[in-house]
């Protein structure tokens, strides 16, 4: 007998007016009218995979960030409290990186604009790369330089020029001008100079 | 502050207002301190709240509200900074300017003309203004500025920023008029809505004096600041007050708070920042004091908070005792519309 | 009329933020003052059919209980309508608040419904069917819920009153001492409208009467009201707000001098009156319901009297320091 | 100064907060109130390109009352040292150097050198960051009483002499008192015990004096002490995560990694030449290292290809010959020379000056690559440039073909940033990305590999350094996800002994002789001992005030540079409270908070022996370790095109005439006179008063550069949802502007629309007998994005400072108009008309003869 009656007894405190009448909550703005959900509500964090440990990918005061995952994706991005340079604080742009980085103005695909085409349309990446390789060391060829009017060596080309790194890695900067270098391009710039 | 309301603070151990509300053993009460004298105005504490909070966003409109795009708390804005621009030094007491300036006299024949008055602000761009703008509004005018070459040109202006965000009242007019019981006191002495609970019938919107929580058009329901009910429960720090750069916004047990209002008010008033002052400090105020403190450094009408608001609840009584009176009066009419009735076809 | 009173705040040139209001406008949209007239309605004709019920008023009782409760099933269309979440509104049944006049309300409403229900399908039964045994139980059952429903209706008909003033509407919380008195006027002249309208003079009486008392006391308390009105008068004034609640008054009091001069005699001037009493309810209820929207709009209601309440408490610190 | 460092660094701006409540003074000079002004205890309006104006009156206020730090100036800076006899001073000349060339508006800076000193001429891009070296005799004349009237001291007395506070009103509009208020405060916060710190950004460097604005703010803080010191220093707080990598290993086209310059077509024919030219005879300090350093750098490069019987391969280099800089490469594509483009992370339709002149070269591109994180204009200029609506551009006649490649955001790749303060770190990878989604290092990594496929046969010498180039980095991934190990490339940055395959630990370790590799000398230690330094992550609550155990700064891992200066000359620290080195004799060692900038075991009073070169030839006393002399330098006698002494010149486009001297501006600048990019025209030409008010552009909080990051996230927009124009309440009664109506502002390259605000924050300045108004608008808009308006670097032409040809677009000069600019192809023709008024044909621009560009090749 005793269990239909806690049966009954839990039903019926799953009512919060009943709560109200038998718990210390009378008024039912506290405790009573708290929901099963609400009492178990927990930090999506802390349910997460260990944080990366990241730094903010805006201005370049550098602020250290903890990315936090589940299941292969981002769910949170927030400030780390032991960086010595921004002890755990954002501002707006780096308090948005979560929106950064998951949003849905990220591009997923190769987009490609052929010559007089109005529209955008799809290209496998692999072709893409095979055709920027080729265009490449096209566009070198034609504007190769061996030497100036003088005859002073150049051993350069003129026929590519690249733009960027003030938003990417050291790592990647480094292939960037090494490869650039070894092609003989020497037109490469970024914000720095903008 | 009066003294009885000392008396009392002091008397209240952190949680009795959790103990109060039917909790075992809860933890201390929290809350924030936002020092409105160090923001920066930078609005990561908006950002951060919407990302963690899953917030949508509040329309893409501009307010013309100094850098003020949000407008108000609402249901898509749990953290608001407010942006004032006054022609007054800094760290000075002014002898009152008269408020109506540029700014101001153009955004606000605006808002009246908008829906709910301006209420949901940030979701629709702000209305012309019936009878077009005002050119020139004869303000008190200066000498023409760049005249001079001293101490007199028009250098004498301070930007007031500050981050507003729900009270978490002592007393708290939202929890107090909801029929559901969605919004209620935690544990730790906040107020939260359910979302679980909540059908939107939007009375917690008229019962906060502070013109904070709003039924979002989006989902019907009514939301505000949760002071980030699920990382207390996981001893986490608000999102707001973790992001915040400059420490304006501190998260932090309500008694230490209190402290520590206390003494970054006295330092400013020893620096000379005469205008400084308290916000929802009082336990002895309308409300109880709020769970969320703050440091002004003008009134808080200024800033678009009330200055001394009060809890409807705390009218409750009277207004029950006219009810009574008036359905007692209602009744007797009844029972003598009868009685005059039959009187009056008696023969 | 346009001076104001000596209690009265001057207009202050109150300091704000961009002059953009401090609180928010109610959500609430024109199904919630429409309900605080059918609701006034069913607790109006609901007490009026249970007294025809005593006195034996047969055609005045079927008439109010079937206007009790066509006016309740409307009250509950419209306050579901007007939630956010309308197949939520049974969570208005989760917990009973005594802060919260909306909770009070609902289980006013509660203990209200039931008897007039039972009432209003008793008097919808076929003549043929009331003679059968069950039918007679019902009688039996019906006539003392509808009596208890008839104890309850004067919360019903007043408790609106709490509920729109225990809000930081400005516009409605500084009318909370009289609006109890108008609301209660304007659901007794609306019920009483009611029964002029749908019973014959004859049997109209205690609706008559109960019409004139209420409608005289409705613009009794409205006049009261309005003369205690500080800065607020403005929005009871202007606007929309403003002609609503002159239109309530002369309807009121066309329809109070119907009632006393018109209705006994003639089953027009009984409906004429009845009908510019039931009007007259109406936009009471939608006249002092945008007028609290209005006074949101404005954060001079809001910040003046805080302000002056500010320098009142200094003053007093002052005098007792 | 230059800096709205609350706005735009705002957690950087954490600390000066700190500061101030600890009791610092916070002065911001600044065009426009900001939010940082708003915290400011002193906030000074001044008029935009006139700061070298107000540092000079400050330069001026310390000499003149003998307030600067006399013992740190003796010892630590160039004060005493004798300037060659034929030097001439712009007092002399009415605002010219000696050595002006008028026909190629360029110095021969001979005259500036040091007496005695050999020299080497300054000329732009061409000697990397350590500038031409200086031939030292033993010891340089020098007069220690700072009397001598050659000396630098004097020669500085005298420079700013007219640089007087009723000048610093007349130019920069800043009333006197207000201006000697900073000066007070600046000097009280100097000597032992006080300091003072600098902070500045692009509101610096984006002039025609961009260069020489630093040196300005550098002299200061040189004169009064706060250099190497803590709570000191000139602070470059810049604006992307890793701009100073980018910088440090850049992607620029006049340096190789670590500030080495590219080789010259006509100053670095080989190995030897190029050596020569960057190791003067006697010269002090680390660049005498720069041998070990190329030599390492193409080690890495060629690998076992490198011999030095091909001079490590120095010849497979290419050579610049003047100015590629990106301006320059974009009139080029205009033109037809440039076929291809690759554009990563950067938005130049948008974000760099002109935006005109760059999208119509994207238009004239055979292809264009753009790899970012969302479609943005410069992917997307063929289909919704402004240039549509003018029909400049039309889609179906516009033949560049464009390929948009998604990128890796910085949570899906691991690697470092460096930041403002030279700290590199290290950031872990969180997730992958998805579908097409790559990393940079995959893209260039792929590149190489399809580049090297196809050239496997080629006999073309061309081919060669692409056929040689060592790409062993370890790899990660597998398939179409195969790229470097970004760990593996850090490694070869940081450089390897190649005899034992073991990373090096600093840059001491590398050798000329080929049996060293390294990527960057800079960056040697950040994997020191086989450790990525750089993913160092010690919660600074458990270590000490410099947290040397978080990231790893360059170079060596220390925090302060040159800070040597942090002690006296005897090693002592200047004062308790400021200490940071110094001298412990009994353990005969620096010790302190730091890592010491020099070997930890010289003496303070170190003589080098006689002969010596390098970091041996620098004294005990010489903190300035990387200057040729070890000083500190008051006087640049070397490595700046536009003059050894900050001087000033009114920007290129200017409401006013310059009151200093006959020369307006920059005899030196940079312009680019052409039909895309046409100048205002500014005194002492004409029709000044068509163009009458100061334009700046700016940063907001809520937005990021030219808004790609921004303006395509709803909780960002939201806060910024609109482009506007900032005017003052004088000016907006002047032109008929009311707050949130409509407006555009005008200049001979464009109009662009903007909501007005109107506001109090800008006030007009009250200058040289007139009244001058200032207008601002941030410039995070383009045509894309959830919140979309006018580019406002459409307004700005492009003209730069010589010395690093960053382009001068923080002042320019405008109009403003009430109402919606003209649309449809209107707007060619109403600024024609405009121009026309504006004096003469529109590409005519500055007639100032003195400023011509060097000739391309």
């Amino acid at each position: 007998m005793t269990k239909p009656t806690g049966r009954l007894h839990r039903w019926l405190d799953s009512w919060p007016v009943y709560r109200q009448l038998t718990g210390p909550d009378r008024t039912g703005r506290g405790a009573a009218a708290q929901s099963p959900r609400s009492r178990q509500l927990h930090a999506r964090t802390s349910a997460a995979e260990p944080p990366a440990r990241s730094v903010c990918p805006y201005c370049a005061v550098g602020c250290a960030q903890l990315v936090y995952t589940k299941d292969g994706r981002v769910t949170q991005i927030e400030g780390d409290p032991a960086s010595p340079i921004s002890r755990g604080r954002l501002c707006p742009k780096g308090s948005a990186s979560l929106q950064l980085v998951t949003g849905p103005q990220r591009e997923q695909r190769v987009r490609y604009r052929a010559p007089y085409a109005t529209e955008w349309s799809d290209l496998p990446l692999d072709t893409a790369m095979d055709m920027i390789a080729d265009r490449m060391l096209d566009a070198r060829r034609r504007g190769w330089q061996d030497t100036d009017a003088d005859g002073s060596v150049l051993r350069r080309t003129m026929g590519i020029a690249g733009l960027g790194g003030a938003t990417t890695d050291n790592e990647e900067n480094y292939l960037f001008k090494k490869l650039w270098t070894a092609m003989g391009a020497v037109q490469i710039e970024n914000q720095a100079r903008i | 502050m009066t003294s009885d309301a000392v008396t009392r603070e002091l008397a209240e151990p952190p949680d009795a207002l959790a103990r109060a509300n039917g909790y075992d053993e809860p933890p201390p009460r929290v809350g924030f301190f936002t020092d409105t004298s160090v923001c920066i105005g930078c609005k990561a504490c908006e950002v951060a709240c919407k990302e963690w909070n899953d917030v949508p966003d509040d329309g893409l409109d501009l307010l013309g509200m100094s850098f003020d795009n949000t407008g108000m708390l609402g249901a898509n804005s749990w953290r608001h900074v407010a942006f004032v621009e006054q022609r007054r030094p800094a760290g000075q007491q002014g002898d009152g300017w008269a408020l109506l300036d540029e700014m101001t006299a153009e955004v606000e024949p605006r808002l009246r003309a908008a829906p709910r008055g301006g209420s949901e602000l940030g979701t629709t761009p702000l209305p012309t203004a019936p009878g077009g703008a005002v050119q020139d509004l004869g303000m008190p005018t200066f000498t023409r500025p760049g005249d001079g070459t001293g101490a007199e040109t028009r250098t004498d202006f301070r930007w007031l920023m500050e981050s507003d965000v729900c009270k978490h009242c002592t007393h708290a007019g939202c929890l107090d008029v909801c029929p559901t019981g969605a919004l209620f006191r935690t544990e730790f002495g906040t107020v939260v809505v359910q979302q679980d609970i909540c059908n939107g019938c939007g009375y917690c919107v008229s019962g906060c004096p502070y013109g904070v929580i709003d039924r979002s058009p989006l989902d019907g329901r009514a939301h505000k600041c949760t002071l980030c009910y699920d990382r207390l429960h996981d001893g986490l720090t608000p999102a707001c007050a973790k992001a915040c750069p400059t420490e304006s916004i501190q998260f932090g047990d309500l008694d230490e708070l209190r402290e520590r209002a206390d003494r970054r008010l006295a330092d400013l008033h020893q620096q000379g920042v005469e205008e400084a002052q308290l916000y929802g400090r009082d336990p002895g105020d309308g409300v109880g004091g709020h769970g969320s403190l703050f440091l002004l450094l003008d009134d808080p009408e200024v800033y678009g908070m009330p200055p001394a608001p009060v809890v409807p609840t705390r009218y409750a009584p009277q207004i029950w005792r006219r009810v009574g009176a008036a359905a007692g009066a209602f009744a007797l009419a009844a029972i003598g519309a009868f009685v005059s009735a039959a009187v009056g076809n008696r023969p | 009329m346009s001076e104001l009173p000596e209690n009265a705040a001057p207009p202050a040139e109150a300091r704000s933020y961009y002059g953009r209001p401090v609180i928010k406008a109610p959500v609430w949209e024109w199904p919630v003052p429409a309900y605080l007239f059918t609701g006034g309605l069913a607790a109006g004709t609901a007490v009026l059919a249970a007294g025809a019920d005593v006195v034996g008023a047969g055609r005045l009782r079927r008439a109010c209980w079937l206007g009790s409760f066509g006016a309740l099933l409307s009250s509950i269309v419209l306050l579901v309508a007007d939630l956010g979440r309308p197949e939520r509104f049974h969570h208005m049944l989760r917990v009973a608040k005594p802060t919260s006049p909306m909770s009070m309300g609902t289980w006013l409403l509660t203990a209200f419904g039931p008897g007039v229900a039972a009432a209003a399908i008793w008097e919808l039964l076929p003549e043929r069917w009331r003679s059968s045994w069950p039918a007679r139980l019902l009688r039996t059952v019906s006539r003392g819920v509808g009596l208890a429903s008839a104890a309850t209706a004067p919360g019903v008909a007043t408790y609106t009153a709490a509920l729109l003033s225990q809000t930081a509407v400005p516009g409605w919380q500084e009318v909370r001492e009289e609006l109890p008195f108008v609301f209660a006027g304007s659901a007794a002249a609306s019920g009483g409208g009611f029964g002029m309208v749908a019973a014959p003079p004859s049997e109209a009486g205690p609706a008559r009467a109960f019409a004139a008392i209420g409608a005289a006391g409705e613009l009794v308390a409205s006049q009261v009201m309005e003369r205690r009105m500080g800065l607020i008068r403005e929005v009871y004034h202007h606007g929309a707000a403003g002609r609503r609640r002159r239109g309530a008054d002369l309807l009121t009091a066309a329809g109070l001098a119907g009632t006393v001069l018109a209705a006994p005699r003639s089953r027009i001037g009984a409906a004429v009156s009845g009908i510019a009493l039931l009007a007259g309810s109406a936009l009471q209820r939608f006249g002092v319901f945008e007028a609290g929207v209005e006074s949101t709009k404005d954060p001079r209601y809001v910040v003046v009297p805080q302000r002056q309440a500010l320098e009142a408490a200094g003053r007093d610190r002052a005098v007792s320091g | 100064m230059g800096s709205n460092m609350a706005e735009c660094h705002p957690v950087g701006f954490q600390w000066v907060m700190e500061a101030k409540q600890r009791g610092a003074r916070v002065i911001h000079v600044d065009p426009r109130f900001t939010r940082t002004s708003a915290h400011a205890d002193q906030y000074v309006r001044i008029r935009a390109g006139t700061d070298i104006a107000f540092l000079g009156g400050v330069i001026n206020h310390i000499l003149g009352n003998d307030l600067d730090f006399r013992e740190y100036v003796q010892a630590y800076t160039n004060a005493a040292f004798l300037v060659r006899e034929e030097f001439a001073d712009t007092e002399d000349l009415d605002g010219l150097f000696s050595g002006y060339e008028p026909g190629r508006a360029r110095y021969d800076s001979s005259s500036w050198g040091y007496e005695g000193a050999g020299h080497h001429p300054t000329r732009p891009m061409e000697s990397g960051m350590g500038g031409p070296p200086i031939d030292m005799p033993a010891r340089i004349a020098e007069d220690p009483t700072l009397q001598h009237p050659r000396c630098v001291f004097q020669i500085l007395k005298r420079h700013f002499s007219r640089y007087t506070p009723e000048m610093v009103e007349r130019i920069c509009g800043v009333p006197q008192d207000r201006f000697l208020e900073v000066c007070r405060a600046w000097t009280a916060n100097s000597g032992r015990d006080r300091t003072a710190a600098l902070v500045y950004s692009v509101g610096w460097t984006q002039h025609t004096v961009g260069a020489q604005n630093i040196r300005a703010g550098a002299i200061v803080q040189l004169l009064l002490g706060n250099v190497g010191r803590p709570g000191g220093g000139v602070y470059a707080l810049r604006g992307h995560a890793n701009i100073q990598g980018s910088t440090d290993i850049p992607t620029l086209f006049d340096l190789l990694p670590g500030y080495l310059p590219m080789p010259d077509a006509d100053r670095h024919p080989d190995l030897a030449a190029y050596l020569d030219a960057m190791r003067a005879r006697g010269q002090k300090g680390y660049w005498q290292g720069a041998d070990a350093y190329l030599i390492s750098l193409l080690k890495e490069w060629f690998g076992d290809a490198a011999t030095p019987e091909n001079d490590f391969g120095y010849g497979w280099l290419p050579r610049i010959n003047g100015d590629h800089g990106t301006y320059r490469t974009t009139m080029d594509m205009i033109d037809g020379r440039v076929f291809g483009y690759l554009v990563m992370g950067q938005n130049p339709a948008v974000g760099s000056a002109n935006g005109r002149l760059q999208r119509l070269g994207l238009a004239n591109l055979d292809w264009l690559v753009v790899r970012d994180l969302t479609m943005l204009e410069t992917a997307t200029f063929w289909k919704d440039a402004p240039e549509i609506e003018t029909g400049e551009i039309v889609p179906e006649q516009c033949r560049t073909e464009v390929f948009f490649l998604p990128a890796a955001s910085h949570v899906e790749k691991a690697g470092t940033f460096t930041q403002t303060q030279r700290m590199l770190q290290w950031r872990e990878k969180a997730v992958d990305p998805v579908g097409d989604q790559r990393s940079d290092a995959w893209f260039f990594h792929q590149l190489h590999c399809r580049i090297r496929d196809r050239l496997t046969d080629s006999t073309d010498p061309r081919d060669e350094p692409l056929q040689r180039l060592a790409w062993d980095y370890r790899l990660e991934g597998s398939g179409a996800h195969e790229e470097p190990d970004p760990d593996d490339v850090l490694r070869h940055i940081n450089g390897l002994d190649l005899t034992t395959g073991r990373t090096v630990d600093g840059a001491a370790q590398l050798r000329a002789d080929g049996t060293t590799a390294c990527g960057c000398w800079q960056y040697c230690g950040v994997y020191a001992h086989e450790q990525n330094q750089a993913a160092h992550r010690k919660p600074h609550d458990e270590q000490g005030p410099y947290d040397p155990a978080w990231g790893w700064t360059w170079p060596g891992n220390r925090r302060v540079l040159y800070n040597r200066a942090s002690a006296d000359p005897d090693g002592r620290p200047w004062s308790e409270r400021k200490k940071l080195l110094w001298w412990d004799p009994a353990a005969g060692r620096w010790t302190g908070y730091d890592v010491p900038d020099f070997p930890a075991t010289t003496p303070p009073g170190h003589v080098p022996p006689e002969g010596a070169r390098g970091p041996e030839a620098l004294r005990g006393d010489d903190p300035f370790i990387m200057q040729g002399d070890g000083k500190g330098w008051l006087f640049a006698p070397q490595g700046l095109c536009d003059g050894p002494l900050p001087t000033h010149y009114e920007p290129h486009e200017s409401p006013m005439r310059n009151p200093l001297y006959g020369q307006q501006s920059n005899p030196t600048r940079r312009v680019y006179p052409r039909p895309e990019n046409p100048y205002n025209p500014s005194p002492p030409e004409a029709h000044g008063e068509v163009f009458p008010f100061v334009l700046t552009a700016a940063r907001l909080t809520e937005h990021h550069t030219a808004g790609a990051m921004s303006r395509q996230l709803p909780h960002l927009s939201e806060l910024q949802p609109e482009l506007f124009v900032e005017v003052s309440p004088e000016l907006a009664r002047m032109r008929g502007l009311t707050h949130l109506g409509v407006a555009h502002v005008v200049t001979s390259r464009s109009a662009v629309e903007a909501r007005v605000y109107v506001t109090d924050r800008m006030a007009p300045l009250r200058l040289d007998g007139r009244v001058v108004h200032q207008v601002w608008l941030p410039y995070h808009w383009g045509p894309t994005g959830l919140v979309t308006g006018d580019v406002v670097n459409d307004l700005l032409g492009v003209v730069a400072d010589p010395n690093v040809l960053i382009q001068e677009s923080k002042v320019a000069t405008c109009d403003i108009r009430r109402g919606p600019r003209p649309h449809g192809a209107q707007p060619t023709g109403r600024l024609d008309s405009l121009r026309a008024r504006a004096g003469g044909p529109a590409v005519a621009g500055t007639t100032s003869g003195t400023a011509v560009p060097r000739e391309m090749p």
